[in-house]
């Protein structure tokens, strides 16, 4: 493949940039899935309309509203600048768009997953002495794995594609914010670029199908140990 | 030591009952839809009731008036569920130990290999749940109940699926964890009057949510007014009775307060107190001491009350010298012999009126 | 009478909606990025008049033999400056900067590569001997209209764009103009499609459009730079 | 009618047996985990066995080597399962109708009317099953399995959770449609041997997987090595008896092939036939006809085998004038009696063996 | 809010996208859900990365994929064209690229909702006679329901906020192949635009939230059917 080392570079930072946004999302997916599927409260409906947001808007508009948040005039961008949390025109601003972006895949994955495990097999562990938090580790979690499983391989993969909302927030500066996405956009937008995208795009579709595979498989063994399959 | 007060509606169907037990075995008998299950899973704190009190040892687990709702893994009550509810994500050796680490430290209870041993899971151990079949996986849940080191077991129906060796295994089992230096009290659901009347020391009848009947095994399996409850074939009143002697032609002669009774096939050794029961259906009712009838047992007693019963029998409660007994018999044998309370009789028990199963403690 | 389908560059958008109230045939303006429109244009796309920023793109689309080479039409050029918010002090000398970024400062920018506004940038910032000094301090987006709002909205204390970008945003000043003769030429070309284009090419380069161009901060067509 | 021949391997479990019924109602006896449910799936087409073979009425369901297996839907097996498995998203209307419409036009079969005052449902038809007790989902499933009108009934242990009372209004309904003008095949499972014993026509009993005995219930009841597989508590044989008449003192004389016995509590008029049941250890046998017990049953019996059982007992099958009954003795008294094949001998039946539930047909 | 016509009519075609994006990709959802839930057959784990792949890469990519496919120059557009069947430029192309690109979330969501469903249950459906295709209908298909209101919810509101494919393959006609998105984006590009931008983008999310609040509701009703309340 025709990939120079500005296109490894690109896959390298995507490659970082998925997996943080995939694991930091991880546990507060879970949380809002949580909630979402077992506790009713006032405003239940607008947290999952809030959850729906990112993708219902159009992903410049929350790369704008990132930039209007966590810009370096924005108070808020201030204060973290000032921890020296730099988002804005930073990686850590890409994992931050694409955390955004992936956040309704993954709650939606483990939210299902968590309507659908039996309440009556948690309050059997709760007969057994268990508390709230050791149930939901060692039943609820265990039970909810392909659900995680499969919210992780979403949001890693949408980390992987995230563009717009990335490109508006931080920017496509080449060896520093530019993520594959980027590199391949900015491919397409040089006449005869096509080839060159297109191999970073198989680059991607690659990774993602490694992520896939890998997700597959290890469901597999889960599903089996359930079942009882040797 | 348990004190259970519960009211709660579901739709079209009510609860309101109260009742209390002094440890020992307590079996929570109805017919199906009576709300036993209710009850267990308002003591095991798994439905909070509309209203209601309950108090374990002195400690108050619930109370709606004083808002007070300790929740179930605070309890520390082992619960067999009806439906096993394994955790399908475990081997079974691991659904066993589930509980343990929750257990206080230091506290005594049923040992990990007496209980894998006595439920024969061995073989299973390393088995997912979805691979057992309906009688091992009671059994599981069984032992998993019992590992978590509760200060109260609620058993609902814990037998029900079991093979009748495997029972013959596991009562006595029960048995000795009431008896035993732990004295672990127990709430027991079951449809089978006769493993009621081996076990429970005390019996709580319901019927369509509503308390019937509460109180010793042997009062309220000999109440006339428990027949109906009971069904009219296993109604009848539970004996104890000490073995004196065993013959060389398999009786054995057992005496119960009103005097001695010759029976077949009891096992246990001279000088034993054993549980009998017999059924009202096998008790015949005699003005006069029956004669020519040597090898039958006949007992000298009084006629307590008399309850007519919804179809053409009645049933009669009898004293024996302080034993009560119950007997079925037809409307037209009250009319004839004019069976009225206080009358003195006799009563002729068929000896193998005493089932396998009821012979115990 | 049937409207006209005018594909055009993002750029453009203030000028050509003007134009287009003076054009006697309704116009109907899709705005995007250069590069899409020429592919779009080369797939068949159903537009009368292809507006792009930058000559490249034109190129390609007569190597695609969509359009006749000669067929392309220069309407307009811009000049490349260097803005920052309203208020902050004029800018002497290149040179200065770096110095004026600060150490957190950023430099925003078309993509270097993606953007023409970008690539001019690139090309001049070389020419002063900036562009390495420059590399951690850039800022670059995904089209010109970004970097500008990045410098309006103080995300970052300096922009090159495009004069006139810097004519249409008030909360921005241009505080240096980058010589002409360090980048290549900006122009802006145009093709028609269909016949009923060349009506409106021809239109673009009436004395009446090019005013109306002018006015907003582009150069005039027959200025060449 | 059903030929059933299966070869399954599990993990540490094989499967490997072949029966045959002749309609009527086959029960399907042995220990939690002998493969009970494991055969009842491959008959219903929910498991498919390694190796097998299952006949229905001529219709080859399943033949492993000639390729042929019929998907579950077209089996027409109503199946009651262990579990009760109803669906969660219908109500307990929409339950029971579920498979109404998939059955051939005009099939004849339990109307909804019926099998809802059957078994009490009215009042639950619009309840989601979430909400139903265990008895009542077992009776929804049970209904469910009715109405869909199969030419076979496989129940898993269908009254395991069910009150008595309930289960003696379920079982006569049981006994018409296996005698009703349908002649309802049906394959039982079941763990109370009474509930076989009143029930079965055949009776197959399965360990660990393996076929250990299979026949009339007659033949398998008063087989001596049977005993160890129905639990030698629960061991006995059965017999039918006519009902000859019903003395005023409540004690019925019922006639059997080699003589007449009199029992308490039959219910059946005059002329009907009954099943008895005699439990094992409930026969005492003598060399001589004993004197001076004037009101016990004894028959002149022959001994056919002696069958040493594991513990210290042994199991005597005996020959009453072409009825088969069986006896439980101790080792000793095999010895004192010098009991042997084709010696004849006195049985003494203790009236009362005669459990209630086990009086039918 | 500050909204014209041609706001006013991005979001009626915004609405017409994702309402048709979403029915026609439910069928093929389900199908290829059912697939990866219930069949093992080689090649499952490429299908289900196939499934994946329009998250993975850039929108720009797939929508560049699909001007090389279906564009009127192209072999397949030509033969729909002839068909009658314009795609590129034309509003049934953007619904193809919604559709697309909302069809991993879709698959996902049925899918968990399939893996869940506890086969036993469809068996005792078997053994009271009905062919597969009914246990499908009567049992399978309701006991999912909540993973299909999921799966449709996530796919109305990507197609709603479905940006960078759309433009790249139809592009951004007003009044003929302007999403909001796209007009979102196009007000994103004037100076001072921002606010007009803003005002559709609430707009796109006051659709989110009543979609989201319905889907919640009629999964409210049915989980209180299922479990008995009232
Ligand atoms: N969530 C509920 N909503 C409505 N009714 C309910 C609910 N839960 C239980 N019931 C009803 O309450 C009654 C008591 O139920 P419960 O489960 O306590 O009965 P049970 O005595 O345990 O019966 P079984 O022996 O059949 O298990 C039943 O009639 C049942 O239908
Ligand atoms: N999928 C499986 N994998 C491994 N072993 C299995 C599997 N299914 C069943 N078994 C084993 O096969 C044996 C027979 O199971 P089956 O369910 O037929 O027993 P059963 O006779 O119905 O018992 P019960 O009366 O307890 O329901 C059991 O030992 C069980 O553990
Ligand atoms: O109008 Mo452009 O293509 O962003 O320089
Ligand atoms: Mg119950
Ligand atoms: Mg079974």
């Amino acid at each position: 493949m025709d990939l120079d080392a500005a296109a490894w570079a690109a896959l390298m930072l995507s490659l970082r940039v998925a997996s943080v946004a995939m694991l930091c999302s991880l546990p507060l997916a879970l949380w809002v899935a949580w909630i979402l599927a077992r506790k009713e409260f006032p405003g239940k409906g607008l947290l999952s309309a809030l959850v729906h947001l990112p993708l219902v808007l159009p992903p410049v508009v929350t790369g704008y509203l990132l930039l209007l948040s966590f810009g370096r005039n924005a108070p808020l961008g201030r204060l973290l600048e000032s921890l020296g949390i730099g988002l804005a025109f930073h990686w850590t601003g890409a994992v931050l768009a694409a955390l955004i972006m992936g956040f309704p895949l993954m709650v939606r994955a483990m939210r299902l997953a968590i309507e659908a495990v039996d309440p009556r097999i948690e309050a059997a562990a709760a007969t057994l002495g268990a508390p709230r938090v050791s149930v939901f580790c060692r039943v609820t979690l265990p039970l909810i794995f392909p659900g995680i499983l499969a919210g992780a391989v979403m949001g890693f993969a949408k980390a992987m594609g995230e563009f717009g909302a990335t490109i508006t927030f931080v920017a496509n500066i080449p060896g520093q914010t530019q993520t594959l996405p980027s590199a391949i956009w900015t491919a397409l937008q040089v006449p005869g670029g096509e080839n060159r995208a297109l191999a970073m795009a198989a680059l991607a579709g690659l990774v993602a199908l490694a992520a896939v595979l890998l997700s597959e498989a290890l469901a597999r063994r889960v599903a089996k140990r359930i079942s009882g399959a040797r | 030591m348990l004190e259970v007060t519960l009211r709660h509606g579901f739709d079209g169907f009510d609860l309101d009952l109260s009742f209390s037990t002094e440890g020992g075995i307590t079996a929570l008998f109805g017919r199906s839809g009576a709300g036993k299950t209710t009850v267990i899973n308002a003591v095991a704190g798994l439905l909070r009731p509309d209203m209601g009190r309950v108090v374990l040892d002195g400690e108050t687990l619930l109370d709606t008036e004083r808002g007070i709702w300790v929740p179930p893994h605070r309890r520390r009550l082992g619960y067999v569920f009806q439906d096993a509810r394994l955790f399908p994500h475990l081997d079974v050796r691991r659904n066993l130990t589930f509980g343990a680490r929750y257990a206080p430290r230091g506290s005594r209870g049923a040992g990990f290999d007496d209980v894998v041993e006595l439920l024969g899971l061995k073989p299973l151990l390393t088995r997912a749940p979805a691979t057992l079949s309906g009688g091992e996986k009671q059994r599981v849940a069984l032992g998993r109940a019992l590992l978590c080191r509760p200060r109260l077991l609620l058993m609902d129906e814990p037998l029900a699926s079991l093979d009748g060796p495997r029972k013959q295994e596991i009562l006595p089992y029960l048995e000795r964890l009431r008896d035993g230096g732990l004295g672990l009290p127990i709430l027991y659901v079951s449809h089978a009057v006769d493993e009621i009347a081996r076990l429970a020391d005390r019996l709580v009848l319901l019927q369509d949510g509503q308390l019937k009947a509460q109180g010793a095994l042997f009062d309220v399996m000999a109440d006339p007014a428990a027949v109906p409850l009971l069904g009219v074939r296993e109604a009848g009143a539970v004996l104890e009775a000490d073995v004196i002697a065993h013959a060389e032609d398999g009786l054995s002669t057992l005496a119960v307060r009103a005097g001695q009774l010759e029976l077949p096939g009891v096992q246990a050794p001279i000088g034993s107190r054993v549980r009998l029961r017999v059924l009202a259906q096998d008790v015949i009712l005699s003005r006069h001491r029956p004669e020519g009838l040597s090898s039958v047992n006949i007992l000298a007693v009084r006629v307590e009350a008399v309850h007519p019963g919804d179809g053409p029998g009645a049933a009669i409660a009898l004293s024996a010298g302080g034993d009560r007994l119950l007997a079925r018999v037809t409307a037209r044998a009250v009319r004839d012999l004019d069976l009225r309370a206080g009358m003195e009789c006799y009563a002729i028990i068929k000896a193998t009126t005493v089932a396998p199963g009821s012979i115990g403690r | 009478e049937a409207p006209l389908t005018v594909f055009a560059a993002a750029s453009l958008r203030g000028a050509l909606e003007e134009i287009a109230a003076a054009f006697p045939v309704p116009l109907v303006l899709a705005y995007g990025g250069s590069g899409t429109m020429a592919r779009q244009v080369a797939a068949g796309a159903p537009a009368d008049v292809v507006l792009l920023a930058n000559t490249d793109w034109m190129d390609w689309l007569a190597d695609q033999g969509i359009i006749a080479a000669e067929e392309a039409q220069i309407i307009a050029h811009n000049h490349l400056v260097l803005i920052a918010p309203r208020g902050t002090t004029k800018l002497s000398h290149p040179a200065d900067l770096p110095a004026q970024l600060g150490p957190t400062g950023r430099l925003a920018m078309g993509q270097r590569d993606a953007v023409p506004a970008g690539s001019y940038a690139r090309d001049w910032l070389t020419h002063e001997g900036l562009w390495e000094g420059l590399q951690s301090k850039l800022a670059e987006t995904d089209n010109v209209r970004a970097a500008l709002a990045l410098v309006a909205r103080g995300d970052t204390p300096f922009g090159v764009v495009y004069a006139s970008d810097a004519h249409a945003e008030a909360d921005v000043q241009v505080v240096y103009k980058v010589p002409a003769d360090t980048h290549a030429p900006i122009t802006y070309p145009a093709a028609a499609l269909t016949p009923a284009g060349t009506d409106l090419l021809a239109f673009l380069t009436t004395e009446q459009a090019q005013a109306i161009l002018e006015d907003h901060g582009f150069v005039r067509a027959d200025h060449g730079s």
